[in-house]
């Protein structure tokens, strides 16, 4: 199976074993990613106004460019995915807005939302299958206790992300009983960390992370896995250091349990 | 030539407003035919019926042409009127220039031309209407009611106590529905079970009513008057003349953790069970989904218990065919499932409830025998909040409804104000965006509920119940009086959920051909001044399935409905629609193309001698029209391929000199 | 530029009917920022509707939703409230000069592990 | 050219069943919902009483749409009415557009008793869209015109 793959700016930099452990993990799930020659910033947050076009071009380029190729596109940082899901929906559904878009674009090859985009975890969920993916761990985490934090951006709004359900999801709890480990639930799974306004109001940041990371230590949780940087960076560095449960990528988690992760190994 | 009148009606301003009246009334005088024209302000009112009947005797009209409203409103009124001045009733047409003319179109020049090209396409049609007469049908003189629940209960009374059959079918085991789940009803606080169960029992006891419980109907045919019903009485696998309702069985049954559906799967009950002491029919059901003896043919142990020996695992389901002349609806509700409106934890943790569960768990024969305990770990809740509107009111957008629920604030109020009277020790919070209190002492009431009994009302919603791990609910929400976030540790959280109609109502409605609205509620004849006819005559409308109500309204709308079925059964004869098809058995060629499209079986064919023009005689096979069972659709109308098949009243030549009129040039 | 224009503006940027609104503050009951606002997401769809713009465009509250999109999801009516503040925030941004943050200024917000996403976002919403 | 565009009425004749279509356009009028007075309703038992005759006939004489309401599918008065409507319809529009009446010119709407809106909302797109086609001269009986 072949995917167009778009990783995505702080996969590049800050946050590049969220990328090396999906990549590694997806070969050895049989799964190809063929990252995306010239994709750009997708710009980290969605803007919601209706008359911001030239800031959601750089999504449609690469959502347009994975329609040449012919795959589907698979995303992994949950910004990059909520903010091309959410101008691949207005492509398609918002006809001014496409007119308006495709206007800036190569007028010969006009995009409707054709490209269908999912992200790393539906992939593995409806590609892979959860119970496929149980038969290649190698390495089970059985007995750890692993919170599963969504955040805002992988969910919502629910009628566009369709991913799950955005009040009671599963599909990350279902991934760490596929790795042989007990999923915690938790109320505050999928409440905003904070995300960007840690810029400016680290006050504001850290009130969020707390609540999240205490809801998940009274739930008795070993560690925290997420599938955002933001929300990694969040958690980690805005929150108390006492009682703070260690906060990893879900593909970190992913390449251990397949047992693929070599520099994991050796160190 | 038919002498035609002509009547526009300026319905006070409601036509004259958009609609130059007099221009109408003097363009219409010149067509050909009409001899008569004029226009008056109320055509419906006496004065104007008498100004009919007037110009009809004074100018011997053979057909009327009123411009006014709806045929729908005042169809009858007129035809009855002309009926009256001795002119057949069935010459009289309506040109709608109110609801499809004065009503929707704003420019008064573009409304006056589109109400004379109305008037002449009926005075058109006018021309070519023939004298009809109704004929008759006979009424079976019995009444079915669809659902046994407060509102089924109240109608087969009523219809009984005027002396008339009349049958329940209801698809539970018992009858009572909803209400008997309930622990206390609002305002007055009278225990649901005391006030319900008499009439359940009236209604096992009254000779002219019989009840099918675990039945449901599988098929309606025939028209008002002469419904033929079958229903399904399903297996109970005992039999109910032997059955004592002792309850043995239910004791012995060693399949003990079926989810209790009676008291909402929050307690077990066994395979072979009654729903509740009071039921009625007392008598057992086995469940076949977790009966052992009907799975696997290992137990029989109710059988060896039973001492009435009613037990009998071989029960087939048995179909009943029964004749009505009058059916009613009342087929109820549910609350809706909540499962799209997770932000308030329902399917998280056990101590988040719905009212219909809560009323379960404060109820003396609920599983917790009335004292309020928490589901998860039955301790005493101290901080209870409650939310309303949960799906109700709603966008449409898949989750909610876009309805007022109706019941839910006054239930809310009193689930409070009961709590706080039996545990003084408790804090409540009621979450609402508007109370709703309409109705007779229900004001009074939630006032009582704030001021006597302490409960705190907050304005706003609750956004987010989070459940913690030490089993607190952390409720989070918004006080707008006080523009100020709440953050509240609960004990227990109430949802007030949506209600909806019983989700076998949309099958039902297809078989009686009664009309739904958009949310599954049946439609009414008229919204203000027929709400408890279907529009499908014969039909009644009884409680929640029509839109939702309370239990005094319910009870009220099931006496209306009895006493629109009392009226119809009270009938030895119904005048039959005389707008029915018929053959011209001269173009006939026997084909039977007609009677494979006739829903009612209204077509026979018959063999006749026709004298030839050559004076032979020949025997031809040709359709012919029962005018009692046809109800003139039309379908064989245009099924015929010779164009024998014709439908009084809107006949061929009628519609096309309709379409002539209306697309004839200026 | 009249209150008026800028209330137009709004709306059309925002694409929200505040009419849909039915008052029930689902939406600031839900809201993760609340307390760091002085105007909360409920009063921006009663204030827009109103017309009480420039206390709207002057608070802080514009820079302190968070793009969670919880009170665009659990709003039962469909009034996408984080839309509005979207909108009124760009309006004032839009303004010359009116860059919440600069570009300049961003070197001393950062940290050796804050991710570029944080950056970028925080550029795309403060500034035009 | 574009002055004829802007003025151009079209004939548009409706044809609704008595129990759910008719009375879905009665409820468009209780409610103040507007729709061009190009639109012209004849009242029908059921649709499955309209014969293609009746739909040739008006384009004869001179119609530039013709669209036929009933129930929805299964809420039929008559139980099955609207499924015959609905087959004989589906051949006899697409016989007219091979006469050259283009398929945009008649239509088949299953409009509720319920649906008033929706029938306002159904005209108002009908008759554009009608309008937008402009005159029909196919299939029209010149002997009709003055």
């Amino acid at each position: 199976m072949i995917y167009s793959y778009y990783p995505g700016c702080t996969l590049k930099n800050k946050a590049q074993e969220l990328d090396r452990c999906a990549r590694l993990s997806a070969q050895a799930l049989g799964i190809t990613l063929e990252e995306l020659p010239e994709w750009q910033c997708c710009g980290g947050a969605y803007s919601m106004a209706t008359d911001e076009i030239a800031s959601k071009l750089a999504c449609v380029r690469a959502l347009k460019d994975a329609r040449t190729r012919g795959h589907d596109l698979v995303t992994l940082c949950s910004a990059c995915h909520n903010v091309i899901k959410q101008t691949n929906h207005a492509m398609a559904e918002d006809a001014d807005f496409a007119l308006r878009a495709n206007n800036y674009m190569a007028p010969e090859a006009e995009y409707h939302g054709e490209t269908k985009v999912i992200h790393y975890l539906e992939m593995l969920r409806d590609t892979v299958g959860f119970d496929k993916l149980a038969q290649k761990v190698t390495h089970p985490l059985t007995g750890k206790r692993i919170a599963a934090y969504y955040g805002c951006l992988l969910l919502r709004p629910g009628k566009v992300m369709q991913m799950d359900d955005p009040e009671n999801p599963r599909i990350l709890e279902d991934f760490i009983r596929a790795l042989g480990a007990s999923p915690v639930l938790y109320p505050y799974r999928n409440e905003c960390c904070g995300g960007y306004a840690t810029l400016e109001d680290k006050a504001l940041a850290q009130k969020k992370s707390d609540t999240v990371m205490t809801s998940a230590r009274e739930a008795e949780a070993d560690c925290i896995i997420t599938a955002c940087p933001l929300c990694q960076y969040n958690l980690m560095k805005n929150t108390p250091e006492a009682g703070r449960l260690p906060v990893i990528y879900f593909t970190e988690l992913l390449a251990q349990a397949l047992g693929v992760d070599e520099e994991a190994k050796r160190a | 030539m038919q002498r035609i009148g002509v009547f526009v009606c300026w319905c006070g301003s409601n036509i004259a407003a958009t609609v130059d009246v007099a221009a109408v009334s003097d363009t219409l005088k010149n067509e050909p035919g009409v001899v008569f024209s004029t226009n008056y302000q109320y055509m419906c009112s006496e004065s104007g019926q008498n100004i009919l009947k007037d110009a009809i005797r004074d100018y011997q009209l053979t057909g009327v042409v009123i411009c006014s409203c709806s045929p729908r409103m005042h169809e009858a009124t007129f035809r009855k009127a002309a009926a009256a001045a001795g002119l057949n009733p069935y010459m009289v047409e309506i040109a709608n220039i109110r609801e499809q003319c004065s009503w929707i179109h704003k420019d008064k020049a573009a409304g006056t031309e589109k109400a004379i090209i109305l008037g002449r396409a009926a005075i058109a049609k006018v021309h070519l209407n023939a004298p009809l007469t109704a004929g008759e049908s006979p009424v079976t003189k019995r009444a079915l009611v669809i659902g046994g629940g407060i509102a089924g209960i109240q109608t087969a009374l009523d219809i009984a106590e005027a002396g008339f059959e009349v049958d329940i079918v209801e698809k539970q085991p018992t009858i009572g529905g909803k209400m008997t789940q309930l622990d206390k009803t609002f305002p007055t606080l009278d225990c649901a079970a005391c006030i319900l169960t008499p009439k359940m029992v009236d209604c096992a006891q009254n000779e002219n009513i019989s009840i099918y419980a675990y039945s449901e109907v599988e098929e309606v045919k025939g028209f008002v008057g002469n419904f033929h019903v079958k229903i399904r009485k399903k297996a109970r696998y005992v039999d109910t003349t032997k059955c004592t309702g002792c309850g043995l069985c239910t004791e012995k049954c060693p399949v003990k953790k079926v989810s209790n559906e009676f008291n909402l799967g929050l307690d077990n009950r066994r395979a072979v069970y009654i729903p509740f002491a009071q039921a009625v029919p007392k008598v057992a059901t086995i469940d076949a989904d977790h009966c052992n003896m009907l799975k696997s043919g290992k137990c029989g142990l109710c059988a060896k218990v039973c001492t009435a020996g009613a037990i009998d695992y071989k029960q087939k389901d048995e179909i009943i065919d029964r004749e009505y002349g009058a059916i009613v609806v009342a087929t109820g509700y549910q609350p809706i499932a909540l499962d799209k409106y997770d932000e308030f934890a329902y399917s998280q943790s056990k101590d988040v409830v719905t009212s219909l569960e809560f009323e379960r768990l404060t109820n003396a024969a609920g599983p917790t025998g009335g004292t309020l305990l928490r589901p998860s770990d039955g301790t005493h809740p101290h901080t209870l909040v409650f939310v309303q509107c949960v799906g109700s009111r709603c966008e449409d957008d898949g989750r909610g409804k876009s309805y007022c629920s109706k019941i839910c604030c006054m239930y809310t109020a009193k689930h409070a104000m009961l709590v706080r009277e039996k545990y003084p020790d408790t804090e409540v919070y009621v979450f609402y965006i508007d109370v709703r209190t309409p109705g007779k002492n229900f004001d009074e009431f939630y006032r009582r509920a704030v001021e006597e009994y302490g409960v705190h009302y907050i304005k706003g919603m609750v956004g987010k119940v989070a459940p913690r791990a030490d089993g607190k609910l952390m409720v989070q929400a918004c006080d707008l009086l006080a523009n100020e976030q709440l953050h509240i540790e609960a004990d227990m959280v109430i949802l007030a959920a949506a209600i909806e109609p019983d989700p076998s109502a949309r099958h039902l409605a297809t078989m009686l051909t009664a009309s739904m609205d958009t949310n599954d509620f049946f439609t009414e004849a008229h919204p203000k001044l027929r709400p408890v006819e279907s529009p499908t005559a014969g039909i009644f409308l009884s409680g929640v399935c029509q839109g939702p109500k309370d239990i005094p309204e319910t009870v009220s709308q099931a006496s209306a409905a009895a006493a629109k079925a009392i009226g119809l059964l009270a009938k030895n004869k119904l005048t039959c629609n005389p707008c029915v098809a018929h053959s011209d058995e001269w173009m006939c060629n026997g084909c039977s193309a007609c009677e494979k499209v006739c829903p009612y079986g209204a077509i026979t064919y018959m063999d006749k001698e026709f004298r030839m023009p050559d004076r032979t005689t020949a025997i031809r096979r040709v359709a012919s029209v029962n005018p009692a069972v046809c109800q003139g659709c039309g379908a064989c109308t245009v099924a015929c391929p010779s164009g024998a098949m014709d439908l009084d009243g809107f006949s061929n030549s009628q519609i096309m000199a309709e379409v002539d009129a209306i697309c004839k040039m200026k | 530029m009249s209150k008026e224009f800028d209330r137009e503006q709004i709306l059309r940027t925002s694409g929200v009917n505040p009419r849909k609104c039915m008052r029930c503050g689902k939406c600031s009951a839900t809201c993760p920022s609340y307390d760091e606002m002085e105007y909360h997401p409920h009063q921006f769809v009663y204030m827009v509707e109103k017309g009480q713009l420039d206390e709207l465009m002057a608070s802080k509250s514009i820079y302190k939703c968070l793009s969670c999109f919880a009170c665009v999801e659990r709003c039962p009516r469909g009034v996408e409230p984080a839309r509005l503040v979207e909108a009124v925030r760009l309006q004032v941004v839009r303004q010359q000069g009116n860059n919440h943050l600069k570009a300049n200024d961003i070197p001393a917000l950062l940290d050796d592990d804050l991710p570029q996403q944080a950056i970028v976002t925080a550029l795309r919403k403060y500034s035009k | 050219m574009q002055n004829e565009m802007t003025t151009f009425k079209p004939k548009i004749v409706a044809f609704c069943c008595n129990w759910c279509s008719y009375a879905g356009a009665d409820l468009a009028g209780t409610n103040r919902l507007t729709y061009p007075a190009d639109v012209k309703i004849i009242r029908v038992p059921c649709s499955c009483r309209v014969n293609p005759m009746f739909i040739l006939r008006a384009f004869q004489r001179g119609a530039d749409g013709v669209i036929i309401c009933g129930c929805h599918p299964g809420d039929c008065h008559y139980t099955t009415g609207n499924y015959y409507a609905r087959r004989r319809m589906t051949l006899l529009f697409s016989m007219l557009d091979f006469l050259g009446i283009e398929k945009e010119r008649t239509r088949v709407e299953w409009v509720s008793a319920a649906e008033g809106a929706k029938f306002a909302a159904t005209m108002n797109d009908f008759v554009a869209t009608v309008t937008k086609l402009g005159e029909n001269k196919r299939l029209e009986d010149l002997r009709c015109k003055k």
